[in-house]
């Protein structure tokens, strides 16, 4: 007779817990924040993610933007139907969560950078509250669009005039902060003296900031996308070169982002069809 | 670590180990398929199941977890039959036989799908899926003997590769398709697929997953896949993958001694990642020894006695 | 406690909740049916089923317990009508009512059953088992409409109480075996009962029932039944007591809500005792309470909305 | 989503561990100890019995007759095809042992009665070590058909005789002991200073020494048999009165042995048909 073993955590994980809105946050034209109670049972570590299910519509893969004991936060922009939903929903309204899941950020004493652009800000965000908690020198470079796409802005302005981090904005078309993008920045002050270089944005943003972490042999780690459906490493929907991103990530390190190879340069459809980018 | 030789061959295959990862699980990806088929302990991989046109499946929620299995209603996603050639050239360094699983809405896009994959020089043996529970026109196939004898008939006579049939549970006739199967020249048979399933959200009143039905999988499932393989044995004389609930070493012995010359891993992937197949075959090998036997094939069926 | 009013009326008897103990569980003796008919919770009890003669059922080992429900292979074992008339002589002070089970091997043998246990004045219902996975001539009724919808019309013809049909989820024509019944003139369908199984023993090499084959119960069942109440809801008009796996009082919502109108408890008879009746009897109120509902009836079938 | 939740001590008593036998002993002409390793995972109370499987005849209920921290004990009477076959197995045998099932006997400080006939001394020989072991008084009367039939008497008589328990044996023949039943012993000795009475054996005597403990108003707490299949509450064979004697028993107190009431009168088959005794 059979002795099995489902990991109590992982059933825990998995369960879609019906959660109220307690609070919306429209950060810019197109992107809101979300925040619930906490359902979760145990403490996600930065980077890890959250499937927000959206009944009738979509379940979601989102990063936690916000947590402290009591609160979740999720930050979405509106690109489809789900997130177009999300974005309207109104404190009240109810959704289902599953989470935390996948690996998060490896927080490392010392000197940071962390990269961010667009709604990739999202992971950073928690993650910079955590860097700031343990005493790591932070570094923040945000690029968006314009200032019409900026968020978080006065949030980040304000752990900057506290001197809680160093920050830096840039906007494609100068319209806030400098007139450049997150690689510009990033890759001017990025030297030897950092200890680790956290991303997260547009693929092309990271693949430009491995390319340069490996030329200068900074230790790094990006967030990146999949296709994610099962969530629990099972169906292979997610996969970026040989690595699931619901389990193996959605952060990885150097080395795996240079295995996985096809950063920037392809992707999967919900059908697992190959789409090339750029 | 294991002493004992595991391999075993089945329906012209020759695998390292009886353990083949289940179709649908983790196999999309050429490049990943790769990977596994050179894990510890992997007998075989067979592939997610392609069709002829590229399928999104179906939105999210597509799973369910259960603290006894899975429900799944993926809906068959897949890129097609043409990119998956693609894909499969992606495949490098294989080290263990491919499955390409395959299905169709009818006998004709079954047969045409099996031409395109079958050609493709990484693929050793095909595996027809007429058992999909959340995909109507793949379910209802499994149900039918006298089509399911047509279809392998039809797709023995344009390849040259072995070809298993993937049984459904959810039918009184399994044993019925299985021989059809057989006679009509199947070299194998796996069994089983998922059970149609179902599950309410008691907060929103509405089932969870988007396809509404799903199909269970995983521990819950074993003692219903072990009395498949139990039947078909008895009655079918063509060899049996035996798949459903595998999670530990004395699962995979079950299997074997009711009759399966190999068993198949899915749910428990998720459960314990793709480490599981060595720890299984570890298991299988010292379950051997202590009980004297020198080779898998020995136990095959051994409950029938 | 309570205080919300659980009573259901379902197929013309009333009950004070929807919790009924399964066929099968417990119910060979009159004293202890009447016992648990007037335990809290309960809303009415069914009786082991009944044949026309005499059966010892199997040797054991009948029951194997897994981590996620039982396998039993009783055998249906029971005293016959004639004796079981007497059985229910000793059910006194009964305060639920009593559903008799029965089969037969043939429409005639059926028939004959019903005639004997219908007329005893304790019988509120009957419910005909055409279900049981572990015995040949009954499992296979199981799968046949036309015969399930000629037994129910003869049936009916020569009883005047209701009438419940409990359903094997072992073939795919579940929907059509539901259908056949309720025209045939069914008032009620029990759906369902167990999936064939089976279990082999590593050290010995066979199987463990000595009936081989088994009936799988307890919660993985649960979706497997909550798929057949909701694929049996959508189609067939009569009402359905959900039965499968059901653990704790949202398994009970659960079933409600994909149409069930009674929930029948078996497997957590072993786990949690006859307490559990009233445990799930508080859970249901409190959820109904909770969730703004003032009966058991307003959630019938809401996830099909 | 449901949680259920299948107590692992249940799961552990009732999986069949496949053991071998490591002694056999003789007891009489149709009764046989089997010694086997201790298949269980907690402690067992006296009066708790086992399901033995032989594999490809039957499982059967036997009381545990001996235990200590490696070896189970039990013995058996050959009356029909599976005691016999268990009676005719050697060391090195195997056979399948689920448990300890049921409910057992209570162990009560003071003077303890303990009346057995028969094979029914089997489980008693189990308590009278416990009773030993906590410093009861204990007294004990066996009785058997005749000295062919004796079970246990050296290993008794030697307890007697080191002072352990006081031990009067009769045969129904007089060909050992008092010629007598166990009953006309119990029924002399019993007095209020006892502050339990322990009865196994046939229901008869069962059923005369309730009596008389009713009359005396004496504690008493006896093991009965039912028909065992599941052996764990559920299908409802083992069914005596309105108790399940695999749950609620096999030993049950004096009130409940009154409500059960049919002791000694009539039993069940393993169709559930009802057969009357005497
Ligand atoms: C680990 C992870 C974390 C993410 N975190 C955030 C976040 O914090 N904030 C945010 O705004 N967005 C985040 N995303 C992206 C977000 O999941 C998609 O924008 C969203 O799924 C789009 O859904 P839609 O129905 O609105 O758009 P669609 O019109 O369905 O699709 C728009 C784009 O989103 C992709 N997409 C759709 N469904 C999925 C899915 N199930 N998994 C992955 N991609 C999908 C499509 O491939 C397409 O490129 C994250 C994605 C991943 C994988
Ligand atoms: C709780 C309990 C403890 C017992 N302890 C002992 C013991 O320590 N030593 C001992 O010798 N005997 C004991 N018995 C009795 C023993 O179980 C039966 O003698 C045995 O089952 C007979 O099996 P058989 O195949 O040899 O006989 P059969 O020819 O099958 O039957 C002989 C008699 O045993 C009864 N019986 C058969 N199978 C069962 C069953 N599954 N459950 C209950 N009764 C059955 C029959 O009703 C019949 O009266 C105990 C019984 C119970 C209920
Ligand atoms: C997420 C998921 C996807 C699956 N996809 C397929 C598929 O595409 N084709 C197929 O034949 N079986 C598919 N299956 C069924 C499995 O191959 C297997 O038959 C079933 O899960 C039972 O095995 P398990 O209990 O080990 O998971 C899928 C199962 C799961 C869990
Ligand atoms: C030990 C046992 C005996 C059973 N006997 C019968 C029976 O005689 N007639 C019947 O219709 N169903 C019988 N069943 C099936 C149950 O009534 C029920 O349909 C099934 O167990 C699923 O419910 P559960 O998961 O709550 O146990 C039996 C089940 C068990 C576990
Ligand atoms: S989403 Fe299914 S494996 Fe990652
Ligand atoms: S033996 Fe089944 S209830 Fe006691």
């Amino acid at each position: 007779m059979s002795v099995y073993h489902i990991d109590r955590s992982m059933l825990d994980r998995h369960r879609r817990r019906i959660v109220r809105i307690v609070r919306r946050v429209d950060e810019c034209l197109d992107t809101v924040s979300l925040y619930m109670h906490n359902p979760f049972s145990s403490d996600p570590i930065p980077g890890q993610f959250t499937m927000i299910w959206i009944p009738g519509v979509d379940e979601i893969p989102l990063s936690i933007s916000y947590m402290d004991s009591c609160i979740l936060g999720v930050t979405v922009r509106g690109v489809g139907e789900a997130t177009r939903i999300l974005c309207s929903l109104q404190p009240g309204d109810t959704i289902g969560v599953r989470g935390p899941l996948g690996r998060g950020f490896t927080i490392v004493k010392g000197r940071s950078l962390v990269v961010g652009g667009g709604v990739g800000v999202a992971p950073l965000r928690y993650l910079i509250y955590r860097l700031i908690d343990v005493g790591v020198d932070t570094y923040v470079v945000f690029g968006f669009r314009d200032k019409l796409h900026t968020i978080y802005l006065e949030e980040m302005e304000k752990l900057s005039v506290e001197g809680r981090i160093k920050l830096c904005i840039a906007t494609e078309d100068g319209s806030y902060g400098f007139k450049a993008t997150a690689y510009d920045i990033a890759s001017r002050i990025l030297d030897e003296s950092f200890d680790m270089v956290y991303v997260c944005g547009p693929e092309e943003l990271i693949r430009r900031i491995l390319v340069l972490c490996v030329e200068k042999d900074l230790p790094m780690e990006a967030s990146i996308e999949g296709y994610m459906k099962c969530g629990m490493g099972v169906c292979g929907s997610c996969v970026r070169g040989a690595y699931l991103v619901c389990r193996d990530g959605p952060v990885f390190d150097r080395d795996k982002l240079l295995e996985i190879g096809e950063i920037g340069l392809r992707r999967r459809r919900a059908s697992g069809t190959i789409e090339p980018l750029l | 670590m294991r002493s004992l030789d595991l391999s075993v061959d089945i329906a012209g295959l020759s695998l390292k180990t009886p353990l083949i990862l289940a179709s649908g699980i983790l196999g999309l990806s050429g490049r990943l398929l790769a990977k596994i088929s050179r894990a510890e302990g992997v007998g075989a991989v067979t592939t997610k199941s392609i069709g002829l046109k590229p399928r999104d499946g179906y939105p999210n929620p597509t799973i369910i977890l259960l603290p006894y299995g899975l429900i799944n209603s993926m809906g068959l996603p897949n890129p097609g039959a043409e990119a998956f050639l693609k894909e499969l050239d992606e495949a490098e360094d294989l080290s263990s036989p491919l499955i390409a699983s395959f299905y169709g809405y009818s006998v004709d896009e079954i047969v045409e799908t099996a031409r395109i994959i079958a050609k493709h020089p990484r693929v050793s043996a095909l595996e027809l899926n007429v058992s999909c529970p959340h995909v109507s026109g793949v379910y209802e196939l499994g149900f039918k003997p006298e089509l399911v004898a047509e279809a392998v008939s039809k797709v023995k006579k344009i390849i040259d590769k072995p070809l298993f049939v993937k049984l459904s549970p959810n039918t009184h006739l399994i044993v019925d398709v299985a021989r059809a199967a057989a006679e009509a020249g199947a070299d194998g048979l796996t069994a089983i697929n998922t059970v149609k399933a179902l599950a309410i959200d008691t907060e929103l009143f509405r089932p969870i997953l988007s396809g509404v039905y799903g199909g269970l999988s995983g521990p819950a499932l074993k003692p219903i896949a072990l009395r498949c393989v139990y039947e078909i044995y008895k009655e079918v004389d063509i060899p049996i993958v035996g798949c459903g609930g595998v999670s530990n070493s004395l699962d995979v012995v079950e299997f074997i001694l009711a009759g399966a010359s190999a068993v198949a891993l899915g749910s428990v992937i998720a459960f314990k990642g793709v480490g599981v197949f060595r720890e299984l075959a570890e298991g299988l090998s010292s379950y051997l020894e202590r009980k004297g036997f020198r080779s898998v094939r020995e136990i095959v069926g051994l409950s029938h006695r």
